[in-house]
């Protein structure tokens, strides 16, 4: 199945989700990219530049890891992890963000701005910018400023600039909002790095190409470990761009289940979570460039969306995700706040790994599931990235009394202002 | 067509009325209240003003400047809703005698419905429709529901389109153009120059239909040029900073100022 | 050259440096450590195991990357980093701890103890323990505990008991001693996971062989990378097992130099630095197990070391290269903090990396050095940890003012205590 | 050999000074303070002490426990320096009937130079020195120097010990052997039984030296205990840790307790 065959349909749309929602005075800022992205994407040696890239600089591949304990204890299928923690910068969002830095070279823009919610995707970005050499400006709710001083920090050293967002709700959504006011002014020299495969066309192509790299990977990797596909594929899901990257992987496996794994946060009820599909609370709507599944009121105005992990908590989803999940391609399912920090605890203790909070989704969920399992069948869970650069909302998620201590002690060292 | 033939009428009164352009403002509906929103729609018909803009409020207003952002944000947290806009558009047309245009995102007429939106808005009396984020290639369906209605979608042409483009947009092009003079969102001034008179004449080379020249509007030099160069001066974030600065004094002083 | 081969000398000797100066009643735990270490070295499988294990848990082989700016900055020799700081937890600490790791499953064993200073010691062996089952505590000093909070942190959520030491300066070599306490009380049960190429044999000896992992993974890769040898390799030493890891891939590559990096903290001096050979300030004695160069006083009793980074902080080194030394196989220098911070922000902006402030000692002695060599010259750095685990300590390195302010406004929210 | 003599010396008076085994104290030198030390001494001394550990404060006192510690970092932060250990010994050996050894690191030698180190300790009036961290294996030097004095090096035997190992260190035992009854550090108190009893046992197998007891000796029934199965019973920290909640009397009344 090949997802981005627009032959038969219209460019940039999957059904009827995704398109191009853009102020006119971006028009040809957006056709110079698609051209781009599309030579890129024609010439093989693109791709061979990516990988190598990413081989060098990122230490991919990535592994794959059995949880062998987990299993066990669980009792039902064979777990293994795809382990994007791993990569440089701790996350899967370095794959998109290298594979845009070339793009940008390509295109001879010299300056990148990015939107970012948990810090992931800026930190990323900040660091393409400091490889690439391009000036770089990160865009951030200041709601999510004050809760991830710690990417901002590494943000601000790697030399790029960090603004924090006082529009809206402060948070994620807001943020790409600005970047979007950023572009329209300075479309000449910069480029717009979208974080998540979200946004208007050729984005959502876009980041998926480039996120593909993981399933691609984890394919063979899973094979080779244990002879057998994947009869069950998580991953979770905030834009949607760590598991349309596993998911194209097992495309045309038709045995393979995939299921993309929400933020069910306090759980169902409009304004509690941030759960587009596996919830009800959401509804189509043209957004942020794009056409899918937001969360939002009957004027189409955005609701408030809650999620222990900053990376999920967001008002739209990948529209390339909502046409596979109409077509039964992917089943969507939420899991609460607690059932993650559950998870999260349980990996932690029994296999020595540490998934940031939005992995954990994906933890919590195949959990559930592989118990009632056979125990020849393998899971595969993306491990999206890795929690230990959130230690103040793991921290606080878990309560941790220890931490709050060292906290007070190293204000008290610092006095006052 | 209706709006076509209302800008051609007062196109021809320009003269007599001594203005070098016509003059298109802005309000953000139920912001800072519909009371207020009334009462400087009251001194844009004193001042003559052709032509008004109410915008819906929406929560991710993505090409607006801060001001409007604010002004959108703070419209929602009051409690504004669809329905509201168009009681309010509703009254607005019956009392006044300027035309009205609906301004807004696109979300906010998707989730009403593409004809069910249009159908009210033709019947709270709006002329017509700018929706900064949907470019003419996702509009079929919308443009020709405003068709049959007989409303125009006001097309917008940009410093940083290509001809080709220009002319593609022209194809679509009804009751006006809005021509943005630079890149950016809505809010900052302009530097009314040759620049900006060289992309209007490009854009005359595309379309006869009238051409409104907006954002950054502020001072009566720019609707000098503007008369000099195209037809509608839109006055957006000025007058409602003068309306933040001191209400019905200061909006009347800077009208004063800006059409002396 | 093989270091390792004591048939001219005595066994666990390096020179007149080594040996095993432990109490009595662990000689007979010792010799069942060295016959299994040795059985296990003379089995190819084990090593063959000891690979899948790093390359499916921890990413192995890490990457060596081109820093290509930072040596078109400096505009003399290519510089190249081994990519540690990729591996899982995020230091090459943990390549030594899977070893022995799997040794302890060889001996039966179910309970593993562990000194840390910086943490990332500590951090890897909670990790280790939780993937194997086995019971852990992990000894630190009060001092260490009280500035690495977040190591801490997450060791308790894998499962590990972690003691703060009280004694002595409360930092690493106490944490040591305290290791050896416990040791001779549970030795039955317990293995002591030392963390570094110190200690009493066959540590030095086993904990540099698990990490030659390092060194053969990048002699390769320098030469295919580059078609040529490194003409000189930098690492930082602490207790050494970094730097003996990656040397140990050029040890007969007679044109290519070996630099060992200490910690000059304020610059030469006793109590200012913890440099033990660079400076002239330390002299042979016996503690901690092990025959080697200490920072003490006349009477044989410990000085205070100081150090930016806490990994550095220590008082001995490793015999291996106390010989090496004397050999001039491989020679030593001392950097300031003061380089060493200005290092670790220019590889930040320059590059995107962010070196542990261990790591960073190693830039910046090579950033000194390459300056002056010629660009066909290639010099290779030991990037042997990240540095985004100790946000605290490197946000107080530079002085941060916001992450001060953001301290405060988090103690403010979670109250008194 | 000038200790061995003493020892059978003294053991030949046991029976006619009602004592069950021979009694070794420790003391730390310069903690709480030399004063101190010295008051300590002539309450062990009126108790009819055998032998004194005077113990030289290190940096690293990794075999021993919490109380000891303590005493060695506090001795150091004192200003206390391996000089001042010899002179304190010297006055003490000139004092007291009590035969004295060193009881340190091996750093402590080591860094004094081992022949420069025992030679002191000899002139001291030392008679033998027990050095927890140095195996017999890293020991040849030091206990080739102290044949030369005659100066006993006392060696450890250890329940963890093999026979062939007991056989090894029986080689290098003088003066006489100290037996660790159990697995840890100093301190914690150690259940008389008979598996130490065994472990004794096993000891005599290998040596003829006659046979210390330590480890948690603090009452009057492990004397018996020792005296029943060997030949010197070791009190450390039980008598520091009586000084340390009453000096003088405290001590007087723990002695009391343990040789009634
Ligand atoms: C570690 C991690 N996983 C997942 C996500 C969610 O994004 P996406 O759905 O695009 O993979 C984020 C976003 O910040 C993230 O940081
Ligand atoms: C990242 C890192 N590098 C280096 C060291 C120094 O240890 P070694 O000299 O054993 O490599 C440490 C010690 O904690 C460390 O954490």
């Amino acid at each position: 199945m090949d997802l981005f065959n627009f032959t038969d349909g219209r460019e940039g749309y999957y059904g009827e989700y995704g398109g191009t929602f853009l102020p006119e005075i971006l028009h040809s800022t957006i056709e110079q990219l698609k051209t781009e992205f599309r030579k890129a994407k024609d010439d093989p040696s693109f791709w061979q530049e990516f990988i190598e890239l990413m081989q060098s600089y990122s230490g991919r591949p990535t592994p794959v890891t059995h949880l062998a304990n987990l299993s066990k204890k669980l009792g039902g299928a064979q777990i293994y992890i795809k382990r994007e923690d791993l990569n440089h910068t701790g996350s899967h969002k370095i794959n998109n963000v290298m594979g845009q830095g070339l793009l940008v070279k390509r295109m001879g823009k010299t300056r990148v701005i990015a939107e970012t919610g948990a810090g992931q995707h800026g930190y990323a970005t900040a660091t393409m910018a400091a490889r690439f050499g391009f000036d770089s400006k990160i865009y951030m709710g200041a709601v999510d400023v004050a809760r991830q001083r710690p990417n901002v920090f590494w943000m601000e050293n790697m030399g790029s600039e960090v603004v924090a967002v006082t529009d809206g709700q402060q948070t994620l959504k807001d943020a790409i909002n600005e970047c979007l006011r950023d572009w329209v002014t300075n479309m000449d020299t910069t480029h717009y790095v979208l974080g998540t495969a979200c946004g208007p066309h050729p984005f959502p192509e876009m980041v998926s190409w480039f996120q593909s790299i993981i399933g691609r990977e984890a394919r063979e990797q899973v094979l080779a470990a244990t002879g057998q596909l994947p009869n069950r594929v998580f991953a979770c899901v905030g834009g949607g761009s760590n598991a349309i990257g596993l998911f194209q992987g097992f495309m045309d496996d038709q045995d393979t289940q995939l299921i993309g794994c929400e933020a069910g946060g306090f759980g169902p009820g409009k304004g509690n979570h941030a759960a587009r599909l596996a919830y009800k609370d959401a509804s189509v709507g043209v957004a942020q460039g794009m056409k899918t599944y937001f969360l939002q009121n009957d004027d189409g105005n955005m609701l408030h969306t809650h999620s222990v992990a900053a990376g999920l908590d967001y008002i739209g989803v990948n529209p390339i995700l909502v046409h596979l999940w109409e077509n039964n391609r992917v089943r969507f399912e939420a899991v609460t706040d607690e059932q993650v920090t559950e998870a999260l605890k349980l990996a932690m203790r029994t296999e020595g790994v540490i998934p940031a909070l939005e992995s954990s989704h994906g933890f919590a969920q195949a959990i559930l599931e592989a118990e009632q399992m056979s125990k020849d069948e393998v899971v595969l869970i993306n491990m999206s990235g890795r929690g230990d650069k959130d230690i103040f909302t793991i921290a606080d998620a878990l309560g941790d009394e220890h931490w709050k201590t060292f906290i007070r002690q190293k204000a008290e060292e610092y006095g006052p202002e | 067509m209706a709006l076509n033939k209302y800008i051609t009428e007062q196109q021809a009164t320009l003269a007599e009325r001594k203005r070098p352009a016509m003059i298109m403002t802005h309000v953000v509906c139920g912001y800072p209240s519909f009371e207020d929103n009334w009462k400087e729609l009251e001194i844009m018909q004193e001042f003559g003003v052709d032509l008004v803009e109410l915008q819906f409020p929406f929560s991710e207003p993505s090409a607006d400047g801060p001001l409007f952002v604010k002004a959108n944000q703070e419209a929602i947290e009051n409690g504004v809703r669809v329905q509201d806009c168009f009681e309010f558009m509703a009254k607005v047309t019956k009392e006044f005698s300027f035309k009205v245009v609906m301004m807004g995102y696109f979300n906010t007429i998707f989730k009403t419905g593409q004809r069910a939106f249009l159908q009210q808005l033709k019947d709270a009396g709006g002329h017509g429709f700018i929706v900064p984020d949907l470019p003419i290639d996702e509009a079929q369906e919308l443009h020709a529901i405003a068709k049959e209605l007989d409303l125009s979608p006001i097309v917008l042409m940009t410093p940083t389109n290509t001809d080709a483009r220009l002319a593609e947009l022209a194809k679509s092009a009804d009751g006006f153009v809005y021509t943005v003079a630079r890149k950016g969102v809505t809010g900052s001034n302009t530097n009314m120059n040759e620049e900006v008179a060289g992309f209007i004449a490009r854009c005359k080379q595309f379309t006869e239909v009238p051409l409104a020249v907006g954002f950054g509007v502020s001072h009566a030099d720019d609707i000098a040029f503007i008369g000099q160069h195209a037809d509608i001066a839109v006055i957006g974030t000025a007058a409602l900073k003068a309306w933040e600065q001191g209400q019905e004094t200061a909006l009347r002083q800077f009208f004063t100022a800006l059409l002396k």
